[in-house]
């Protein structure tokens, strides 16, 4: 019996006698006979926390692509920076762990102060004015950004360029199953979007992504004007980090802003939790998805803090809310927002420029390779696409067996086919750099892919 | 001194020291101070100008906060002690399920076998997450009665719309589209917002005079246009629907399919399952019934099970169990599609299958019991303070009523929430669910103990006491808290969700 | 209730909901309560009797406490929330050097590469830690100027002792055994305290009008049957000995040692090196010049460094780097032995190293500086409320006296420090050294901002203004913590140390 | 640059002028030149967090010795128990590491209340009821046994049986050179103390251990009549596990306990920071080394707690002091009351218990392997001294190829042969089991031990 339960079998006994009871099976004797469970569930007995620590070393012994095992240079929205130790140990204090929602500002002002800290950051980052608590990540936060898009337009048609991360698209076109909104995707050329084939007439939204997901910056004046031309909104989806040197989803022109936070402190962790990361102009306010948290004062006139805006909200709304986000990713929120007060303006800009330096440098060396070809010739930032000539999957299992990740085969991201990219999409790979690696990672690098290509 | 910046090491909002605000980290914010501190890469330091067009530089503009690693360390240790949390003390908080997250889940979740792997890595190279995903897969289908689930949504919500889409795919699968949802007017917020983003309409449903769904008006509801009904067992009043199996039969009758939300599984683990019950789609909010801590608002996790004639709509790619013992990424033939960027929040997935792995079927079952025994206990135990909305038995949570309070002294059931804080435990939910007046909403959870809920009832009964003494002090409670009372509508009149709209 | 056990889950002790005390876990104790769980091993459960003869069994006269995993979190972290530290605020207490403690060290310390190795294994299974050891000991020699170190003393107290084991071990293999040690009437207690140890008699040096050992005494109390000198430098007050050549000539010149107590060493690093002073015996509170966390009064970490003459008399065995690369334990040759129960507090070691290579030869020099400039900026900003004893530029802290307070408003010293309290800043030592009245001893250490010194100094100054306004206030502080000015005689009068002293 | 430093240059410029300085050197002009470093310190360069990290890699790496390589059945005063997460948590919490000995009670309560559940689980578990608030070790524990006994006889004869940890009576041997103590070892017979053949007329302290270093239960009657008989203080240094259900210190008249507090929580940790526990009766309390909590009230009447009996300490006494200990083991004293408030009673017991059961389930198999000898016929607790008749040292090293920590060398502990071995030092093994160990594991043992000695 290894749980965490206090009670005694006095104690259940004393209960049940103030009930009036005389088991604990009398508390479910209301529920119908008939689906009750009679057998117990169909699960193994309960073990002790050292057991099921011993049990689980099977499961992290059979993964391989771990830190110990392989360098990182895999992206595609999900970076390997560095993560101190006064993050983590920061963001785990069981205060902001082991709570909920800050529904009572008097005792939440350390998450709701945290959120606010988080909040400015983000519009920051964004240039725009007005950011959210946090959404679940980047995918489900685009989602949210046509839903506004149609709320502000009430138009259904949504185009989207083929930039934009294939798993956001796919999200994107899995929830528009229930809006009915209308995806029209805009491939690229060269690794830019070819906006001049795609009519947006009545579009509500425009969407980009910067840099795209090959790894492309694209100049965004163009979508924008797209946008401007149709009365559409434009929504940019952008690396956070890249906003350290890079122009912001503001100076660009966009009405939302979404992004993936989790470059900011938190893990790979196989994908999430992660952050969504959303900021809109002012004329969204009143249509902004999931809890943004206000500046107030107490009856004492202390400056406070307390989520706002609640109108919007599910609970109050209900089927006429913006959104239906409640819980939502506050630990990774804080956890940014710890992060980026470790990174600094300065920090923050030469992680940007580190990435940006080691890309350059990685593929450099790269395009030296006979038969590794660009996928495209326009400038990137800290993640680039080439063809190997070789199965790109095939590739990576060898260059793990020398301890490299090598990246994220196109092909996998996409599963299938990518109009977007001129040939083969097989042997196309993104490969990405991270302030964390060194030149000789890198060096290494360029020697165990020559190796797996047999060159 | 030249820089206005405010101390970063001053105490003084710890409440340990006294009551004053602390600053915000910009405020804080010197020109020139930092606190990171990267590798030596070696990696040619080209100017950013000679990589980058200029086009796409921004000039500078973006600047964070500059404090050193010592400040930042004492502003979010100090924010850490103005923040109540289940670690502190009781924190019945109803829907919440707030229970004690075991240390444990969260050595697993921190463990760098798991939490170092990027989830783009090849499957080939990742076989022991593709396993422990389609074995937690597999044990919350026996936790629910159901045939597959998918893991991918991120909250309970997301499951909930996850559900509605997989209703619309049956449907329009079976050349049936249908546009009604049934909802108990009992339902959480969540509910009904999902359905209008699952492109469906929302029924509403009324309660009858025992807190349940009224069958009569329910069969009234339905027609061959009902995609569904969506419910919680127990219901948000802490009932349990007796009459599911009646329900379940009248909506599949005109064609529709039942829809479980799953947050308040917590009491009935082991007791009865949403598939026995004749669910067809079941989410789970991992970060309830499995303790996942709740991390201030997040992250949870909502998967979401379905009978068998759903199973090749769900979500995918799903970390599947091949005959030859491998595992892969399948695509059910018929998949709705992703519903998160990758596979969903794994790390918040690990946690709950360690969850269930130390308490096993039996501890499960125990969960449940002492979790409906303690809400009752509580519920009888304030019946003359606090009386329930619909004094019966209850399961894991129990909603009081503060109206006799307030008829009698003018003290509503906010002031006691608030007077409670200055007691020491966490308000329950307030005002929810919106068809009980004065709503107060506990729900003490398996882990507090007798002693526990014997405290938080003299607290009660005090708050009370002072409703007869002095009922002006309970409007204007709580005073030992970093904050009294704040001013909630000021807030929503002039939104300042930032420090620069603060200083504009 | 049957159970008269207290609630483990009501916060109201936190300060953050009230200042109600916490009970003990033993108030929370119920019989059957559980919290541990085990391995499965399969080991044969033979009965304990059947392995133990009888006469050896205890008959279950010992209790703990028993309380469920939910409750001990909430005890301990409501404990946590009434304990001031470092990493909530500034702790200027004199002769500590509460400097922040970077986190980073705390994650090398919990490497299970290094602390899951059994201090008995042989050492060709923990090369890696002999090597550190080893490493460690180069790098301490270097920023003292010594020949080689012991690492073993587990303290700064345990440090003094060894190294005046090493005194007498030295004069005794010259044949010249002595018995007086000299010792200034600033020097900290552990210093007398140590020579009695050590089998020596203190001599105490009095203090000239500068604060500084008076050379002429010191030489006229200079005879062979002098061991040796304990200085600190700089010494308690903060101030540097300039004439410490002189000193130091004096000493040898009879055949007596110098010992540096190393806990002001934070002052100097990189300026001046306790080698070149003179010194033949350094020791090091690594827990306070190399960043170890103090926790709570410990653990820390003493090793003594000693120059060419002493090296052979070391304890031991130490690690030690073979010719062939290997790292093997040595003894010395005329080793004094052990001074702790394996190989030294090594996890305080491995941080300190780690928080030396941060650092650097350049780093650790910018440590002192700022120190420095710190302290005198504060001593120089409060000069017109609290003037130093010594006024004029001291090392890393500096002494100040609440004298004047004194006189006029009959305000103490500890008034001001437990007014402090109340404004957000840890108190800083007081009535230390014995030599100045009303002695209020400042070590802001380099960690903290000028602004954070500024808060401070208006702390002061606002205390200094309430001491003009309302002298008893003062008395009566703090109010604002969890608890107001506790009753030190009534704790020694009637000795309680344990629950079952308390219950009696 | 990579530190922890906050002063920018304009901060620097502005404190010195505040000064009437224009350099940071002017603020060290005191010193006099000829002392005065002027090249720097000879060490390295400052180097980032992560540059540090990846150097230690190389330390850890080349330990061999860690638990995720070998099973570990060392003992010797130092045991691999189990260390739950929720322990590590809270004795992690920053209030309490970052915090100094508690001066200041009233923002202190933490750390002192903390303390006295340590001191009073200390008095239970020795039976006992004056603890103190934890020394360094239980080495130096005992050296402060020594000398209370000599302040409580005046005498310096101090008895102690060779059954006492070499370690700690090498400790003793080291610190009577300043004490001017006689320690008079006393030798085992079959392992057990001979104490018949001991002068102990004047002694101040008779010192037995409970088990002894070889794991062997002696009667502990003999050793408390012989301290009576001489109007000594009996000194028993015990196993504080084993307290879990063999009779404590107390129940067999100690007058002062002193133990090795590392098994309640605290990693093996290569040796330290361990915990020194010790505790008295109260006839000795005003000559207690270290430090003590009390309980006592605040001015508005509230239970608090305080360090008291300052009149001993160092600081105060100074030379006449009963012990020169200012900074001790705090906070591995709050973490043994954490860990012994996740045992509980019952877990305390059945800790003890398995301990029991697995040393004597392996002790009847490795017996049973020809050449292997018990080197005593006693009972025992948890570990046991075997010959093997072959080196120990060697079959180590070959075991832990088999990733097995086979135990202790005995000629390794004493450095030297031992007068309480019969026969060979060298082939001696001491060997443990904690809870911790499986029987797979201890059969595993078995089969690993007979491969290394050829059998
Ligand atoms: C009854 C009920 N349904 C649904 C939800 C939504 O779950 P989540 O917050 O995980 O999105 C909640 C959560 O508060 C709930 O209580
Ligand atoms: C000047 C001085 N010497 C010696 C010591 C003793 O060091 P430790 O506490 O590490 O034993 C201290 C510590 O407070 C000190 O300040």
């Amino acid at each position: 019996m290894a749980d965490y339960l206090p009670h005694t079998p006095a104690e259940i006994d004393e209960m049940l006698a103030f009930l009036g009871m005389d088991s604990l099976e009398q508390l479910f004797a209301h529920i119908p006979p008939a689906v009750r469970l009679t057998q117990g569930l169909d699960l193994p007995e309960g073990m002790s926390e050292p057991d099921v620590a011993a049990l689980f070393t099977n499961y992290t012994s059979a993964n391989r692509a771990t830190a110990s095992e392989m360098t990182c240079f895999a992206g595609a929205g999900v970076y390997d920076h560095e993560v101190p130790a006064v993050v983590k140990t920061l963001a785990g204090r069981s205060e902001f762990v082991t709570a909920y929602t800050p529904y009572q500002p008097e005792v939440a002002q350390g998450v709701l102060q945290a959120i606010f800290e988080y909040q400015t950051l983000i519009a920051r980052l964004s240039g725009l004015p007005i950011p959210n608590a946090s959404l679940y990540d980047a995918a489900t936060g685009l989602v949210e950004a046509l839903n506004m898009a149609h709320g502000a337009t009430t138009r259904q048609k949504m185009v989207i360029s083929a930039g934009v991360h294939p798993h956001w698209r796919e999200a994107a076109k899995t929830f528009a199953r229930g809006t009915g909104h209308e995806i029209v995707e805009v491939p690229l050329k060269d690794g830019v979007t070819d906006w001049r084939i795609v009519d947006a007439t009545n579009a509500a939204a425009i969407v980009a992504s910067y840099p795209n997901y090959l790894g492309v910056l694209e100049d965004m004046s163009e979508a924008k004007a797209l946008a401007v031309a149709n009365d559409a909104l434009f929504v940019l989806g952008a690396d956070p980090v890249a906003a350290g040197v890079l122009k912001t989803a503001g100076q660009w022109g966009a009405d939302i802003f979404v992004g993936e936070g989790q470059p900011f402190g938190t893990p790979l962790a196989f994908g999430g939790p992660f952050l969504g990361l959303f900021a809109c102009t002012t004329e969204q306010t009143r249509r902004l998805p999931g809890r943004i948290v206000g500046e107030t004062v107490d009856s004492n006139n202390r400056r406070s803090f307390v989520t706002t805006l609640r109108a919007r909200e599910q609970d109050i709304r209900r089927e006429k809310a913006t959104s239906n986000v409640c819980t939502n990713q506050t630990l990774m929120a804080v956890t940014a927002a710890i992060q980026l007060g470790w990174l600094g303006t300065q920090g923050l800009r030469e992680v940007a420029t580190r990435c940006a330096q080691g890309a350059h440098y990685l593929f450099d060396e790269l395009v030296k390779i006979d038969g590794v070809k660009a996928v495209s010739t326009q400038p990137f930032f800290r993640e680039f696409a080439v063809h190997l000539g070789h199965d790109a999957s095939a590739v990576l299992l060898t260059m793990a067996n020398d301890g490299v990740l090598g990246g994220v085969s196109i092909a996998a991201l996409t599963s299938g086919p990518d109009p977007s990219i001129d040939g083969d999409v097989d042997d196309v790979l993104l490969v990405t750099v991270t302030e964390r690696r060194t030149k000789d990672e890198i060096d290494r690098y360029v020697e165990v892919l020559r190796k797996a290509i047999g060159q | 001194m030249t820089s206005r910046a405010l101390s970063g090491g001053r105490a003084a909002s710890a409440p340990l020291m006294g009551h004053e605000t602390e600053p915000t980290i910009f405020e804080m914010s010197v020109p020139g101070r930092s606190a990171y501190q990267l590798r030596t890469t070696g990696v040619p330091s080209t100017a950013l100008a000679d990589l980058i067009p200029a086009t796409h530089l921004n000039g500078d503009v973006v600047n964070i906060a500059e404090v050193s690693e010592r400040d930042l360390v004492a502003h979010f240790t100090r924010l850490s002690h103005r923040q109540f949390s289940v670690d502190l003390g009781m924190y019945p908080l109803g829907s919440c399920t707030m229970k004690y997250n075991p240390k444990f889940c969260d050595a697993v979740a921190n463990d760098p076998g798991l939490n170092s792997v990027h989830p783009g890595s090849p499957a080939e190279l990742t076989q022991g997450w593709l396993e422990l995903l389609a074995t937690l897969e597999e044990k919350l289908c026996a936790v629910t009665g159901m045939a597959a689930a998918t893991l991918q949504p991120a909250a309970g919500a997301a499951g909930e719309l996850t559900g509605l889409l997989l209703m619309r795919a049956y449907h329009s699968a079976n050349g049936d589209p249908r546009r009604r949802i049934l909802i108990p007017d009992s339902a959480h917020g969540t509910n009904p917002a999902s359905v209008t983003l699952g492109g469906f309409e929302v029924t509403t449903v009324p309660s009858n005079d025992r807190g349940l769904v009224d069958l009569k008006k329910l069969k009234a509801s339905l027609d061959p246009d009902v995609a569904g009904i969506m419910l919680t067992n127990p219901n948000t009043l802490g009932l349990f629907e007796e009459e599911i199996t009646e329900i379940a039969a009248a909506v599949h009758e005109v064609g529709g399919l039942l829809y479980y939300d799953g947050a308040n599984l917590n009491a009935i683990l082991g007791a009865v399952r949403p598939g026995d019950m004749g669910f067809d789609i079941v989410h789970m909010n991992l970060h309830k019934t499995f303790a996942t801590p709740h991390g201030g608002g997040g992250p949870g996790a909502g998967p979401v099970a379905v009978s068998q004639r759903l199973v090749e709509f769900l979500p995918g790619p799903k970390a599947t169990r091949m005959d030859d013992g491998t595992f892969a990424w399948v695509k059910p033939p018929r998949s709705i599609g992703r519903v998160h960027g990758w596979h969903g929040n794994a790390m918040v997935l690990a946690r709950a299958l360690a969850y269930i792995d130390v308490h096993g079927g039996d501890g499960l079952t125990r969960v449940a019991k002492y979790a409906v025994l303690n809400a009752n206990w509580l519920r009888h135990r304030l019946r003359a303070t606090l009386p329930a909305a619909y004094d019966r038995v209850c399961m894991h949570e129990c909603v009081l009523t503060a109206t006799p309070l307030k008829n009698a002294y003018g003290v509503r059931g906010l002031d006691v929430a608030k007077a409670l804080l200055e007691e020491g435990f966490h308000s329950p939910t307030v005002y929810f669910p919106l068809i009980v007046e004065e709503a107060l909403m506990f729900e003490p959870t398996e882990t507090e103990s007798l002693q526990t809920l014997e405290a938080l009832a003299e607290a009660v009964e005090r708050i009370a006491q002072r409703a007869i003494d002095d009922p002006d002090a309970l409007h204007r409670a709580p005073q030992t808290t970093p904050v009294s009372r704040v001013d909630e509508a000021r807030a929503a009149r002039h939104l300042i969700p930032t420090e620069d709209a603060a200083s504009r």
